[in-house]
């Protein structure tokens, strides 16, 4: 067997040149949600400067860190000193930092967020103390925002592929067994025992066997699966490598949405540089081992997610889920035997054989071992992507990573699932996230989404809005999802429009379970999850929307009538500025009013009074 | 008379062979005797005696005649010379195995017709140069594109005249019969062991020669040589009272070639009209 | 000398042809039986020769019957196609049409010779055939060509 | 009915237009006349005349030989009926009319012809039709002008001017004259009765010499041979190309082979006479299917030997005439002539079998 | 084998069987919309759930669907299955609640109003069927292999359509769409280029439609079905082949051909019944002008339960029971011209018999019979008519119906009264014309095979109309029933005993005997021309050879065979030296025959 000693030893001395550079070295995270936020200008900026003003600096684009909310990511790594991460980084910025830290001497520690380097670098704390890294674990993200993604002797440098090498060594049932030894769980949704599934893979006849990696991330709010792929594609493929060989697959498909222009850039990027090393294709390292890869882009159906649905688009098929059993493992793609994992589980795949299973399983709760990489949205003060060890409880990661609720709002739930997942209310807050915990809680841990509600969120409008979209993504093949869903969000949006009767709760519930038992797929099975689980816990909600036609948080712009409260309004003059029918009058300093006959109860005014001053009446 | 003398000659050598080689134990020609009005049916059992053997523009008898007949048979395989026209009554006798093939040695002679004036049937013969002998002496001969309007000409004269004039014309014909039955004995075709006429329990035909026995005799000749005639004309040859016989088996063949396309003799392999049927067949004046 | 039957001292207007029928067992005696079950009248003048098949009839037995003194000899089968024998309608209608042409040529009436198709159900064709023809044969009176030719005397 | 002595002869003259005289005379007399009349182009037969007119003097010979009027070609013997109690009333057909005929123009051939078959019909058994006729005939020979080649009747006999059984033998002449030799008192009463355009012919009047028919062979000498010889393969070579057509016999004159048969149906019926034939296999054929001539040999054979052996042993003449007919009629080229003489040359010069040869 | 427990009966079934094939084999009935056993399953309609309790991931799931698996504990009528389907059946009615079917299912399954609003509301559309089952979709893709139909839009916007909802070029026109579809939204006329032609099911006289493979009528022997060539698509492109795919005993044989099966039978029955003509020659009443004018086997069959109506006696114009159904005899029967002149024998009989059935059917409707004269000459079977007349099952009225006329949706049948003398006019939902008999089509062309004649209406001819009436003249071809001429069941049923009686007698024996009718040949003047034998149909005649006693061959002659000589004579005919004589038929025979004319 090859060890592609040589090629190591590049990578490693290429890593090492990048690391002791004798010129300074920007890092900018430069994946799709640095570029929302500017990275694009940013880099372009940069390199306009470092070219004009001919700086002797090195810019590196990498992937993200995960610190949404402070996009865009710019690390300096100056000789001799740590590197400094800085957030918001905009074209101004990014001049100030050159002038005053790259050219000079400060380090702009205003901006700065920590150093992620041993060092000192005036009175930067260490990036791993910033509130919102405090408490991550970077296992999956290890190379997020630290490699260039598009090089990869970077990936090589930090022991890629080792652990497909040792795979290799290991053979199929040793490489199986660390797999199962790290008791690692399916990151889409389920969480599946991922040994099993490639157990059952493996066992079940039929030739040619293929794997897959559910690139199909739709959730809204989820961004995991993407991060990795533009941030660490090999991960991907290395844990897929490792998968084929355990099952005896020869070719893989990765099914990208293609809303993802940017991962299957840098997927095919990262495949074309495998093959060219041999780490893909005919007799691999000359272990006897072929595989090869294949990308398939999505059309961007939500149901493609559901791993039979996939299948058949894969096939060229409409993306229907069918019925299982035949579950894909005996009957998948082409009709044989198939493994599907999703992105996140592939990427945990290679660290687990390289540092072995027992390293992995040291890490997370009883059931559900290792880390898990949460995308945390809503209303919360720190957004991004987390990685936190299993068994962490929402409250850490809601309030010491997230940083608690906004401005002095208060925390009503956290929605963790995506669409098809539940909400979890205040009082379960301690709750240790596990696979199992949440489904307890009537939620998911899905693929990973979680969504921040403070009391400015309505719980019913909440679940219409997620029934809009399972409405709108429902394949529409079984009656019970595409009929019951409809269904359910027709009483929803009946209720918020204040036409809520009697026996629509019980209708909700009875529909609610219907669906759930009835579905032909998951997608359907867990569509009324965001009804039951708001009912679960906010049943007032919407007996309140029903019977007291109103909305506490002020969301059911038909149930809801703005007022402001004059001993507490200030006269700041915010709201006037927002308002879109200039419906809010009033003297400065002086207490507001709103004109009800104008008002379209937009909720701008209620979002906007830093003295909470406006009430929903 | 005119002697083919080509013909002849290789006629005779052809003879010659056949007979000292032992293919045949007797050769079927034409002799002919000086002063005779007619070349005459001879027998050659010697290669010597080919050179007897002649053809000539008045070879008329159809030598095909013999082949039914014990004492031939008796002398062991036949080589019979055949004009054309005598071919087709060997292919009738073949198609109702009188004779078998192998039995005869054909030895064709290209004819460009008999008698002067040309007879009849030698003026519409299609058969100048016989086909499917076993050899053919002498050069072929051209076929003239022969007038088909005139094959049937003598039937089509009386078929002109009135029912009326034909039934005067033929019961003065047939009245002059004396039941002689020469046309039926010089008929290659006539080789019944018994002939209908003889046939008594019961009596088919009365052999009186009053005009009832002479309708139903000349009847069924015609009507038994139907589909089989060749149109040779020995009969009306050989007819001591001169009546027109090959007139009514004209009539006769003019019908099988019109309603089923038939003519007799031209393969060993054809169906007579009377063995067979199609199911459209001509049906008109059926009630 | 051949009896010429009743036929000359009878006076012509009560003159009673003599008709010849070859019928064929299946069809057409059948034919002919039917109308007389169904009461279906039809002339005396026609005698019936009860043949197994029309193709039984040799065309000399019509000749035989003209001998005997017939003014008409009809001979009658099934239908082309529906022989009780599958064809011997076929070759009958071969040889019976090529006679009758015969006939025709010697100057012997074809009007004295019938053929006709008459099936088992067809009793009422029967009848109505055997009136026409009598008819037919009546308005033709006797079939002097042959009384004539019955005596034997004509001869050389 | 032998003929009138030579002596008692006597010639007469006719003027022309006498034929036209006689046929009115002897119509007048209520006599049948036949004569020879041209019934179709080329062909010449004997047949009842009502004027001179129909008459036709230029011919050879008359196609069917003068026998068919006394031995006629199909008679009724006897007619039976059956009767409503069931018998048989059998009628025996009224005896030939006595209506006198005169044949005016019979060849002296088929005259002579005559005297053989007067000697059957008159041998064992009288034949009462045939003498009848015979009787009622008054047979008026015309001298035979202009034999040819087939002709033989000098080698059996005969000749042109035969007289033998006519009644008178005419020499017509080119100015429609004739000389007219009486042969009987038939030719005398003929003569009688034409006495207006008749008389007696100057003295010394010698009838003309007839045309010269050669002599071809002697019956005599054959005779001889065929006495020896009833079993040859001279035989089996005669008849190996004769077709048994019976053409020669039907035409001889002297030929008389008939067959009985019975035509009747159940009511009535008639017995006839009709002429047969040596030559077809069936005129020997037994009930049993025997056939004691069972090939053309033995039937050729019988023919020869009938005519030129049996004939002349019972009744003193050969049974052939030398008309020619039978050479005429054959239509494979039989010559009964050149049978004789290769017989005659046989008796010559022994029994070689490839004289017979040449006949084929 | 799996065994499986469903409600509480244990079933074993082969690996691979779906819960529904269990439940199935169990007689239980588990209702499906979605599920055609040609077509692949996709337990997209959710009405055949049922629940598993025991033995897999509990739950509720599809039976059609769904494997069998060992030790499954199956509830097919739990309250949460009934709970699921009763709220799919209401989901469906809001969805299509055009769809007959869903609303009678709903009936069954005790629903009466529904929570969810039509979903028509929002389209309009009152008439909407189809329930998105997507049966047709995968008919046409996976088992037809055309994929000229597909499925449009996501969730509740899916809808069957074609490619950019364009004329379907792929489409082959087989109609199969329309055939599976449980609730008859899709009409295949929509969007196929070809016409659609709906295969008339002929035993129940075109009144509906069957598919290319069927069992041609529910008696039919064998019981089994057959493939008409000429409308399977199979054969016509090639594709499909849905009834090899699922025939579990892969009886499917497509490269089948027909065969002629050749039997060597010692007797034949001809018994192949008859057919009604086509009375819409008679316009006077208006078959084939008005729906509701039908004939009697028409009739027949709509009220048989298996007919194409289930036994519901509608009115083919509207649907509605008909309340008031006149009876016509003697359609084309009795008529001499332009008709049959004989009696059909069997129309009074059904005709009463259908006056009962109609009164089961419809309780107060009125019925009644336009009749000649009633022609019940059979045992009971007066009483039986006088029943009908007696208990007022059926108005008879003596007289004959001159016009059947539309007005407004009714029938005017006007007729005479004969007994009364006047003119009637009855308004009629219904009128049935009891269509003369007539012989089976194609009784030509078996009574040539059969050497049997056949009467001016193509009824085959008996031997003896009294004496002989089950035989042919063909000797060992016997008839039996309507082939014969109209007769009812009882008859038949008679004469088939007597014509099965009169086989076994003639095979039963180990000799044959036979006419003495045969040809004989006169070998000693047989010419051996065999022209005799290019006239005989039988093959009779053979060449012999006639030898001495050394053994040398004398002559070859005709020789005939007695046993297949059937004595038609042709050969005599045909011989001219008369060397052949037909025993019973000789030539003396037959010229004695001639001569008796001079009697």
């Amino acid at each position: 067997m090859r060890t592609l000693r040589k090629n190591y030893s590049e990578a490693a001395d290429q890593w090492e040149a990048l690391q002791t550079s004798s010129v300074p070295v920007l890092y900018v995270g430069a994946a799709t949600c640095g570029r929302a936020a500017g990275a694009g200008e940013v880099i372009e900026r940069l390199q306009t400067e470092i070219r004009d003003r001919q700086i002797a600096a090195q810019v590196v684009e990498v992937g993200c860190l995960g610190l949404c909310c402070l996009e865009p990511l710019v690390v300096v790594h100056k000789p001799g000193s740590p590197q400094v991460c800085y957030g918001r980084v905009d074209t101004d910025r990014i001049v100030h930092i050159l002038d005053r830290y790259v050219l000079g001497d400060d380090p702009c520690a205003e901006w700065a967020l920590g150093t992620m380097t041993p060092g000192e670098v005036d009175s930067i704390g260490k990036f791993s103390e910033h509130p919102m890294m405090t408490g991550q674990v970077r296992h999956v993200l290890r190379n997020c925002g630290v490699i260039d993604p598009k090089d990869m002797s970077h990936y090589l440098a930090r022991d890629g592929y080792r652990g497909f090498m040792k795979a290799l060594e290991l053979g199929p049932d040793k490489t199986l067994k660390e797999v199962k030894k790290a008791g690692l769980r399916g990151r889409g949704g389920a969480g599946f025992p991922t040994w099993q599934k490639w157990q059952f893979c493996r066992t079940a006849s039929g030739e040619p066997k293929y794997v897959i990696c559910n690139a199909d991330e739709g959730d809204p709010g989820a961004f995991m699966d993407r991060s990795i792929m533009e941030g660490d594609p090999y991960s991907v493929l290395e844990g897929m490598a490792i998968g084929a060989y355990v099952i005896g697959a020869e070719s893989g498909y990765i099914y990208v949405r293609g809303e993802y222009p940017l991962a299957i850039r840098n997927l095919s990027i990262a495949i074309e540089q495998s093959r060219a090393l041999g780490l893909l294709g005919d007799n691999i390292l000359d272990s006897g081992f072929s595989f090869d890869l294949e990308i398939v882009r999505g059309a961007g159906a939500f149901v493609c997610g559901e791993e039979t649905a996939l299948i058949a688009s894969v096939q060229g098929d409409i993306g229907s889920p069918r019925q299982r059993p035949p579950y894909p493992a005996q009957a998948g793609l082409w009709g044989k035997p198939t493994n599907i994992n999703n992105v996140e589980t592939w990427s945990n795949v290679p660290a687990i054989i390289l540092r072995g299973g027992k390293q992995f399983s040291g890490i997370g709760t009883k059931q559900s071992k290792g880390t898990k990489v949460f995308s945390l949205v809503g209303k919360v003060r720190n957004t991004g992507l987390v990685e936190v060890p299993m068994g962490t409880t929402m409250r850490e990661i809601v309030y010491d990573i997230g940083g608690g609720p906004q401005k002095k709002r208060t925390f009503k739930a956290v929605q963790s699932g995506g669409p098809s997942g539940g909400c979890i209310p205040a009082p379960l807050l301690d709750l240790p996230i596990d696979f199992d915990k949440l489904q307890e809680a009537g939620a998911m841990m899905g693929s990973g989404g979680l969504i921040v509600m403070d009391d400015h969120t309505c719980m019913v409008d909440v679940a219409k809005y997620f029934l809009a979209f399972l409405v709108d993504e429902s394949c529409g093949k079984c009656t019970a999802c595409r009929e019951g869903v409809a269904q359910m969000h027709n009483i929803l949006v009946r209720i918020c429009q204040g036409e809520g009767r009697d026996g629509d709760i019980e209708l909700l519930e009875q529909l609610g379970t219907y669906v759930k038992d009835t579905s032909l797929c998951q997608l359907g099975g867990t569509a009324p999850n965001p009804v039951l689980s708001t009912l679960r816990y906010f049943r007032d909600e919407y007996e309140a929307h029903i019977h007291d036609k109103t909305c506490r948080a002020g969301v059911c712009k038909s149930l809801v009538r703005f007022a402001i409260d004059p001993d507490t309004c200030k006269g700041c003059g915010l709201c006037v500025r927002d308002c879109p029918t200039d419906a809010i009058s009033g003297e400065k300093k002086e207490p507001h009013h709103i004109d009800a006959d104008l008002c379209v109860q937009c909720g701008v005014c209620y979002e906007d009074c830093p003295f909470d001053a406006v009430l929903v009446e | 008379m005119n002697v083919n003398s080509t013909v002849t000659e290789s006629l005779q050598s052809a003879a010659a062979t056949l007979l000292s080689e032992g293919k045949v134990g007797v050769v079927i020609g034409y002799g002919r005797d000086a002063g005779a009005s007619i070349s005459h049916p001879m027998f050659i059992r010697k290669p010597e005696d080919a050179e007897r053997l002649v053809f000539d523009d008045c070879c008329f008898g159809n030598l095909a005649v013999y082949l039914p007949r014990d004492k031939v048979r008796s002398m062991g395989k036949i080589g019979i010379v055949v004009k054309g026209c005598d071919l087709r009554a060997i292919n009738v006798l073949l198609r109702e195995h009188v004779v078998k093939r192998d039995d005869l040695v054909l030895i064709g002679v290209p004819c460009t017709g008999q008698g002067d004036p040309l007879l009849h049937k030698c003026s519409v013969c299609e058969q100048h140069n016989p086909e499917g002998c076993d050899m053919v002496v002498g050069d072929p001969v051209e076929q003239p594109a022969i007038d088909a309007t005139q094959r049937y000409k003598d039937a089509a004269s009386l078929d002109d005249k009135s029912l009326e004039e034909r039934w005067a014309f033929w019961s003065g014909q047939l009245s002059k019969c004396i039941r002689c039955y020469a046309c039926r004995n010089v008929c290659p075709l006539c080789y019944c062991k018994r002939c209908i006429t003889e046939k008594t329990i019961p009596q088919w035909i009365d052999t009186s020669a009053h005009l009832r026995g002479n309708v139903a005799w000349n009847v069924a000749r015609a009507f038994h040589l139907t589909g089989r005639c060749v149109g040779c004309g020995e009969c009306e040859r050989a007819c001591p009272m001169d009546i027109p016989l090959g007139a009514i088996n004209q009539k006769m063949a003019q019908l099988m070639d019109e309603w089923y396309g038939f003519h007799s003799g031209l393969s060993p392999d054809e169906k007579a009209p009377f063995t067979t049927f199609k199911v459209d067949d001509p049906e008109t004046g059926i009630l | 000398m051949i009896q010429k039957a009743k036929n000359e001292t009878t006076d012509p207007s009560e003159w009673q042809p003599r008709i010849v029928a070859f019928l064929c067992n299946w069809c057409s005696y059948a034919g002919a039986d039917l109308a007389g079950m169904s009461r279906l009248a039809y002339p005396a003048a026609i005698k019936i020769v009860r043949v197994p098949c029309s193709g039984r009839v040799d065309p000399m037995f019509v000749i035989k019957s003209f001998e005997q003194g017939a003014d008409l000899v009809l001979v009658s089968g099934c239908h082309p196609g529906d022989c009780h024998y599958t064809s011997g309608n076929y070759h009958a209608r071969r040889k019976l049409l090529a006679f009758r042409e015969l006939m025709t040529f010697f100057g012997i009436d074809p009007r004295r010779f019938k053929i006709s198709w008459v099936s088992a159900a067809e009793g009422a064709k029967w009848s109505n055939l055997v009136k026409e023809i009598t008819d037919e044969v009546k308005a033709l009176g006797p079939f002097e060509t042959y009384s004539e030719i019955l005596t034997g005397e004509t001869g050389p | 009915m032998r003929s009138t002595n030579v002596d008692e002869q006597t010639l007469y003259t006719a003027q022309a237009g006498w034929l036209k005289s006689a046929v009115d005379i002897l119509q007048g007399a209520g006599v049948d006349v036949m004569a020879p009349v041209e019934t179709e182009p080329g062909v010449v037969e004997l047949a009842t005349v009502k004027s001179s007119e129909a008459v036709t003097l230029d011919y050879q010979n008359v196609r069917l030989p003068l026998k068919r009027l006394f031995f006629p070609i199909t008679e009724v013997v006897l007619e039976f009926k059956s009767q409503p109690e069931g018998d048989v009333d059998v009628q025996s057909e009224p005896l030939v009319s006595e209506t006198e005929v005169v044949v005016l123009g019979a060849r002296p051939c088929g005259v002579a012809a005559l005297e053989a078959l007067d000697k059957v019909f008159h041998w064992d058994y009288d034949d009462v039709r045939y003498s009848a006729r015979r009787a009622r005939t008054t047979l008026i020979s015309f001298a035979c002008t202009r034999p040819d080649a087939q002709c033989f009747c000098t080698s059996v006999g005969g000749s042109p001017h035969n007289t033998t059984q006519s009644d008178v033998l005419v020499y017509l002449e080119e100015n429609g004259q004739a000389l007219m030799q009486v042969c009987s008192d038939k030719g005398a009463k003929f003569i009688e009765q034409l006495r207006d355009v008749v008389k007696p012919a100057p003295a010394g009047t010698q009838p003309p010499a007839p045309p010269e028919v050669k002599e071809k062979f002697d019956p005599a000498k054959a005779k001889a041979w065929l006495d020896e010889h009833f079993e040859s393969d001279f035989w089996t070579e005669v008849a190996l190309k004769c077709l048994g057509c019976g053409a020669c016999s039907y035409l001889c004159p002297t030929c008389h082979c008939f067959d009985i048969v019975d035509e009747a149906n159940w009511q009535a019926g008639q017995r006839r006479r009709n002429w047969d034939c040596c030559s077809h296999p069936m005129f020997t054929r037994h009930a049993s299917g025997h056939n004691p001539r069972p090939d053309q040999a033995s039937r050729c054979r019988q023919r020869i030997m009938h005519k030129f052996k049996y004939f002349p042993e019972r009744f003193g003449q050969v049974a052939c005439v030398g008309c020619g007919r039978c050479v005429r009629a054959c239509c494979v080229g039989q010559n009964l002539v050149s049978i004789l003489t290769d017989i005659e040359s046989k008796a010559k010069g022994g029994d070689k079998a490839d004289v017979a040869s040449t006949l084929n | 084998m799996i065994t499986l427990t469903i409600d509480g009966q244990q079933v074993e079934v082969e690996p691979g069987k779906t819960i529904l094939d269990a439940a199935k084999s169990l007689g239980k009935v588990i209702p499906t919309l979605c599920y055609h056993p040609a077509v692949p399953a996709a337990g997209a309609c959710r009405i055949c759930v049922v629940e598993v309790v025991a033995g897999d991931r509990p739950g509720l799931v599809p039976a059609c669907a769904y494997p069998a698996k060992e030790g499954m504990d199956i509830q097919t009528q739990s309250d949460r299955v009934m709970q699921s389907r009763r709220m799919t059946l209401q989901l469906l009615l809001a969805r299509s609640p055009g769809a007959e079917v869903i609303q009678d299912m709903a009936r069954d399954h005790g629903i009466t109003e529904n929570p969810f609003p039509e979903r028509a509301k929002q389209t309009g559309d009152k008439s909407e069927k189809c329930i998105m089952c997507g049966l047709c979709v995968r008919l046409c893709q996976q088992i037809i292999g055309a994929s000229a139909i597909c499925f449009d839009g996501r969730g509740p916007d899916r809808k069957v359509s074609t490619p950019y909802n364009n004329q379907s070029d792929v489409c082959l026109g087989c109609g199969a769409c329309a055939f599976v579809c449980p609730t008859g939204a899709i009409d295949p006329a929509d969007y196929s280029p070809s016409p659609i032609e709906k295969i008339p099911n002929e035993f129940n006289c075109g009144l509906d439609s069957r598919t290319p493979i069927h069992i041609p009528f529910p008696q039919a022997v064998p019981n089994k079905p057959l493939i008409d060539r000429d409308n399977c698509i199979r054969f016509k492109t090639g594709g499909c082949g849905a009834c090899e795919t699922i025939c579990p005993a892969g009886a499917i044989n497509y490269d089948m051909e027909d065969e002629f099966v050749e039997e060597e039978v010692g007797a034949i029955i001809a018994a192949t019944g008859y057919e009604i003509m086509d009375p819409s020659i008679y316009e006077e009443y208006g078959y084939g002008r008005y729906p509701d004018v039908v004939t009697s086997l028409e009739f027949e069959r709509m009220v048989s339960a298996s007919g194409p109506t289930n036994g519901e006696l509608t009115r083919p114009s509207n649907g509605e029971p008909p309340k008031t159904i006149v009876f016509l005899q003697c359609i084309g029967s009795r008529r001499e011209v332009n008709g049959k002149p004989y009696c059909s024998n069997i129309c009074c009989m059904y005709t009463a018999k259908h006056a009962i059935l109609y009164k089961h059917k419809v309780h107060d409707g009125q019925a009644f019979v336009f009749f000649m004269d009633v022609r019940a000459a059979g045992k009971n079977y007066d009483q039986f008519v006088r029943r009908v007349v007696k208990e007022q099952i059926a108005t008879y009225v003596r007289g004959r119906v001159s016009k059947v006329f539309a007005r407004g949706d009714k029938l005017i049948v006007r007729g005479a009264d004969t007994l009364s003398g006047t003119q009637v006019e009855i308004a009629a939902d219904m009128v049935v014309l009891a269509a003369a008999l007539v012989p089976s089509s194609g009784i030509r062309e078996l009574s040539q095979k059969l050497r049997v004649g056949f009467d001016e209406h193509g009824f085959l001819l008996e031997a003896h109309p009294k004496l002989r009436p089950v035989d042919t003249n063909t000797a060992g071809v016997f008839l039996a029933g309507c082939c014969h001429s109209p007769k009812d069941i009882p008859e038949s049923v008679a004469q088939a005993g007597a014509a099965a009686s009169k086989a076994l007698g003639l095979v039963c024996h180990t000799r044959l005997s036979r006419e003495p009718t045969i040809g004989i040949v006169d070998e000693s003047s047989c010419n051996g021309c065999f022209e005799c034998e290019g006239v005989c149909a039988y093959g009779a005649i053979s060449a012999k050879e006639l030898k001495d006693k050394k053994g040398n061959t004398l002559a070859t002659v005709a020789n005939i065979n007695q046993g297949l000589c059937q004595g038609c004579g042709a050969c005599a005919a045909t011989c001219r030296s008369k060397s052949i004589e037909v025993q019973g038929y000789r030539d003396d025979q037959l010229f004695a025959a001639i001569n008796a004319i001079n009697r």
